[in-house]
């Protein structure tokens, strides 16, 4: 299929303090499998990104550079900080990963455990750490769930408790990976309200696209290893082509 | 690479042909009785859960937890696998990690896998089992506890016998390899204790019902305390003496003739017999081997029929 | 993520990836049991020997830089024999002091050293090469015609299977514990060595549940197919005239090993 | 939230011979969690029907009775014979059961072995097993797959080799669980396709709303242990407060 893997530009709001830059990033696995070829982006505060794109078009890939688990060649700046050896840790405070499945996410036996672990290796103080458990929990709607134990929950449950596991570390960004697959429409609505409501820049890798449509007000495209659309929700989905050309579908 | 071999893997090599098919032949009557054990005790579901549950250990050996100086704590797993799966099943999940370690990774050999099997996968199930065995109806706090020392014990037991059959074979010297391996495995086998005692304690939290009468984990008889708990004195009692005097249990082995101090022909367990060209090395290690092979035989067979009638009665 | 790096296995289309696994099996085994019983300083024995493995790579294509890189695994393991160079009473070659030692390296410790060396260094490539040219479903394969238990051979078979999924999940709890390992810079991070193995243990027993619960379905989904307590497996392989005679040659190779190796 | 669970009357298409019939099925789980309460349903030849409904509601455990996997209180009858402990065997070899994850249905080291398991414990002879393999690979176009490891695949390859592991059975009646989860839009179409092409009965179920309208004329509404709705799938996709009622949404 020769596609043509120009970077189509569409309209994008202006902005300043940029939360998120990425320039010219290239990885390669151990195995010589080249999963980025050259990806820039850049995310404002506040921005709620869709990051869409065929199965191994390398959304995963990306999003575990942004906190410096993988590490390739180009530029990661976080809050205008550039990611190195040195400032990882400090990286890693302020990018919130939350993966696909939950189960990676939560390995301890309680909730509690498991919120209160990033704070705890931050070296927070036990007040601190109490109090951060218990606003990501708010924040997530489920603070009734404090003691309960993680292996017990329902997915939809998890995926929330996923996601105050990082919030308790007051993220800056909040990097979501594939969030809605395997929910149920009632999970799936209460996650969509809960990514509405936090007040918080976010970038989520789905192939739902409804989600993308009903959420997300940016989306960027990505195929093998590129970027290769970024734009406005609203036009991306009307280009057919472009949405053909690279294994997706209008919702 | 996560996947890295710990120093107990014995390579081919290393072992005297003697020592390597006198562990193989314990190692295999051991399974045999684990074997027709677990055919007995478990249901159909034994297959894919002795499956699934080797591919949890081999797994398992790679969560690590970064202890100091670039270091990092793992699990053996021994321990573990038989306290969650009974002691038989979970000798039988060693076999199989150890096998596919030795076969696919080459960590470990082949032809002295029964020590590797001995060393890592049988002794270590019984010490480990047997210990936590004992606290049956004790409270979970000391069930926990003694796990752990168990967990502790079972690496250390796992080390101890590695440096009796390198020393045995000629290959290292007692005085040297034996401090050698117990010190390091003491560090080990703290790892292997924190990360067995905080699993265990995970699985009470979320499953109880696993750990709990009418598990796999308490299929295993009353007896396997007194199993665990003897071998378990033998190297409390073992790693004093050897430490304290290793030259002088080098005198004993060599005076009952189990090694020869290093010399070129190590063996001579039958020295007058011999044939023109294969030598008389040859010929007294295959010997010496279907003695031990006899012998070791007969004591498992009367050990595994013994506690068969145990368990029936 | 794939743990493809598990695999082994080197696709070629050589006389040695088309033998049968059970000739490959046995001619290892009775290669590195005949390395064990050559006697020390054998040097005409651990040349031929080396020879024959030569030609098993040859006729492996793969390449001698192949086993040459993979065999020096079992390396460190060395250091624990290296006290028979002090060890056994022989003429000094060397004399040295090291911390608070005097060491002195005897002609006879050198050759009892680097003999349990060389045999090491040849058996392990041997079975880098079985491993290499046998897919290892195959390899299990044989392993049951050599009457290797049932059950074990079928734990080995799932272990095999379930290898990559559970690594695959180790290695995504492990990732998931790394992105949340922060820190603020100014403040202690990382906690107690207690507590980070107890978050290990966490992570062990968290994979023991997941495990077990698989090995569940995995037992419907076997039920579902008509298992009821007794696996029956087709086995694939029928020794052909050139196994047989590989297996001849082989096994004749190894005894004029040992014979030279007594000279 | 009080839903009256009085089963809906939907207008279903007549039919003689029954592949399938399920009268007032109870089970319990043994914690005690009552999760089927008098479940009756019927699939005639050639039906394809969805099952939907929120997460718990009971959809995996039906599945597993369809084949005496859980034995509840009630009937299950599979072409006219009704399931005891004696024609297990041969009920299991009429009713197909894929299950969610293909990891757990293909758990043999190569794909020839996995498919072969079923006709195996058949006790089929080896020529017959080696046909079946050959067809049921051909069906999901996966022949050249055959003597590839299990674990090489991709999602969407081994949720076809699963299919293929219950074809080889030659079963009347094919049962699949979420056969689309955490498929890319690509790989779901191709199953889209091969599951329309399949000329035999199946009940799938599904929280793929747009799979259901796409694929399935009738669709059987489950919650919390009962089926509330059995019809048409357009005219129940037309009943919002049903749809609502039970956690579903329109596509
Ligand atoms: N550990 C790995 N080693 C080698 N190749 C890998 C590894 N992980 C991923 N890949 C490959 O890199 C490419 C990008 O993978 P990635 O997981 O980033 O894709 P993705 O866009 O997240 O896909 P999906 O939608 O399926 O999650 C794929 O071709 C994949 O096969
Ligand atoms: N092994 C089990 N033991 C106890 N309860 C169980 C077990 N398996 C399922 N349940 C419970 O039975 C109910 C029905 O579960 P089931 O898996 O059939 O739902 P489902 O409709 O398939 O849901 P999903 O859409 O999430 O797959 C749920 O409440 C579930 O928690
Ligand atoms: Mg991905
Ligand atoms: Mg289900």
């Amino acid at each position: 299929m020769p596609v043509t893997h120009l970077k189509k530009q569409f309209s994008l709001p202006e902005c300043s303090g940029d939360v998120l830059t990425v320039q010219d990033l290239h990885f390669s696995y151990p195995d010589g499998h080249n999963a980025l070829h050259g990806v820039s982006l850049k995310l404002c505060e506040g921005d709620k990104v869709a990051l869409v794109g065929p199965n191994g078009a390398g959304k995963s890939t990306l999003m575990l550079h942004l906190n410096g688990i993988l590490n390739g060649h180009g530029d990661v700046e976080v809050a205008g900080q550039r990611l190195t050896r040195d400032n990882l840790p400090a990286i890693r405070s302020m990018v919130g990963l939350v993966f696909q499945s939950p189960d990676d996410q939560l390995f301890s036996p309680t909730v509690f455990e498991d919120v209160a672990f990033g704070p705890l290796h931050m070296g927070l103080s036990e007040e601190e750490v109490r109090a951060r458990v218990d606003s990501a929990l708010e924040a997530v709607r489920m603070s009734a769930y404090r003691d309960r134990l993680s292996h017990h929950l329902s997915v939809g449950e998890k995926k929330r408790i996923a996601i105050a596991t990082v919030l308790s570390m007051k993220p800056s960004l909040l990097v979501l990976d594939e969030p809605s697959a395997g929910l149920d429409p009632r999970a799936r609505r209460t996650l969509i309200n809960l990514l509405r409501d936090l007040p918080i820049t976010m970038l989520v890798s789905t192939h739902d696209m409804k989600l993308v449509q009903e959420l997300f007000p940016r989306t960027i495209v990505m195929d093998e290893g590129k970027v290769v659309a970024d734009g406005l929700t609203i036009e991306i989905l009307e280009d057919e082509a472009l949405l053909n050309a690279h294994g997706l579908e209008k919702p | 690479m996560l996947y890295s071999p710990t120093p107990m893997h014995i390579p081919d090599g290393f072992l005297a042909i003697t020592i390597s098919i006198f562990c193989w032949v314990i190692s295999a009557a051991v399974i045999g009785v684990a074997i027709s054990r677990t055919n007995k005790s478990l249901g159909e579901k034994q297959i894919p859960l002795m499956g699934v549950m080797a591919a949890f250990i081999f797994a398992a050996q790679m969560i690590n937890f970064p202890v100091a100086g670039g270091t990092s704590g793992h699990l053996l797993g021994g321990a573990l696998a038989a306290i969650v799966l009974g002691p038989w099943a979970g000798m039988l999940v060693m076999t199989a990690v150890i096998a596919v370690q030795g076969l696919l990774f080459q960590d470990g050999g082949l032809v002295v896998m029964g020590a590797n099997i001995l060393n890592m996968g049988l002794v270590t199930a019984a010490v480990g089992y047997g210990l936590y065995r004992a606290t049956k109806n004790q409270p979970k706090g000391v069930r926990l506890a003694v796990a752990g020392v168990a967990a502790w014990l079972s690496v250390m037991t796992g080390a101890l016998l590695c440096s009796i059959e390198l020393w045995l074979s000629g290959t290292s010297q007692l005085a040297v390899v034996f401090p050698a391996m117990m010190g390091v495995h003491a560090l080990i086998g703290l790892g292997e204790a924190l990360i067995t005692v905080s699993a265990l304690a995970f699985i009470m939290q979320t499953r109880p019902d696993l750990l709990g009468a009418g598990s796999e984990s308490a299929s295993g008889s009353s007896s396997w305390a007194w199993v665990g708990g003897l071998i378990a004195l033998v190297v409390v009692l073992f790693s004093p003496l050897a430490s304290a005097d290793p030259d002088g249990l080098e005198r004993v082995a060599i005076n009952m003739g189990f090694i020869n101090n290093g010399l070129s022909a190590p063996y001579q367990i039958i020295p007058d017999y011999t044939i023109p060209f294969l030598g008389e090395t040859a010929l007294s290690t295959i010997v010496a081997g279907i003695v031990g092979v006899i012998v070791v035989g007969g004591v498992v067979f009367l050990i595994g029929r013994g506690l068969k009638a145990k368990s029936h009665s | 993520m794939h743990f493809d790096a598990f695999d082994r296995y080197h696709e070629k289309d050589s006389f040695l990836h088309h033998l049968d696994p059970r000739v490959k099996v046995v001619v290892t085994i009775v290669f590195i049991v005949s390395n064990a019983l050559l006697p020390d300083a054998a040097w005409f024995g651990f040349l031929f020997a080396w020879i024959f493995l030569l030609l098993v790579n040859a006729a492996s294509k793969l390449g001698v830089a192949y086993t040459l890189k993979r065999s020096l695994l079992a390396l460190p393991f060395a250091l624990i024999a290296i006290t028979v160079l002090f060890s056994i009473p022989g003429k000094p070659v060397l004399q040295f002091h090291f911390l608070m030692w005097d060491l002195t390296v005897t002609d006879m410790g050198l050759l009892r050293f680097v003999s349990i060396l060389v045999r090491s260094w040849l058996s392990v490539q041997m079975a880098i090469l079985l491993v290499a040219v046998t897919r290892f479903p195959d390899l299990i394969h044989a392993l049951e015609h050599l009457r290797v238990p049932a059950i074990l051979t079928t734990i080995i078979a799932f272990l095999y299977r379930y290898l990559f999924v559970l690594t695959d999940e180790v290695f995504r709890l492990l990732r998931a514990r790394e992105a949340r390992s922060a820190a603020v810079p100014g403040t202690r991070s990382g906690g107690g060595v207690l507590w980070r193995a107890k978050i290990a243990g966490n992570m062990a027993g968290q994979l023991f549940l997941r495990s077990y619960e698989r090995s569940d379905r995995i037992y419907n989904a076997m039920v579902a197919r008509g298992y009821s307590g007794h696996l029956y497996t087709l086995n694939p392989h029928e020794m052909k005239s050139t196994d047989y005679f590989a297996t001849a040659f082989a096994i004749v190779v190894i005894f004029v090993t040992q014979i030279l190796g007594r000279f």
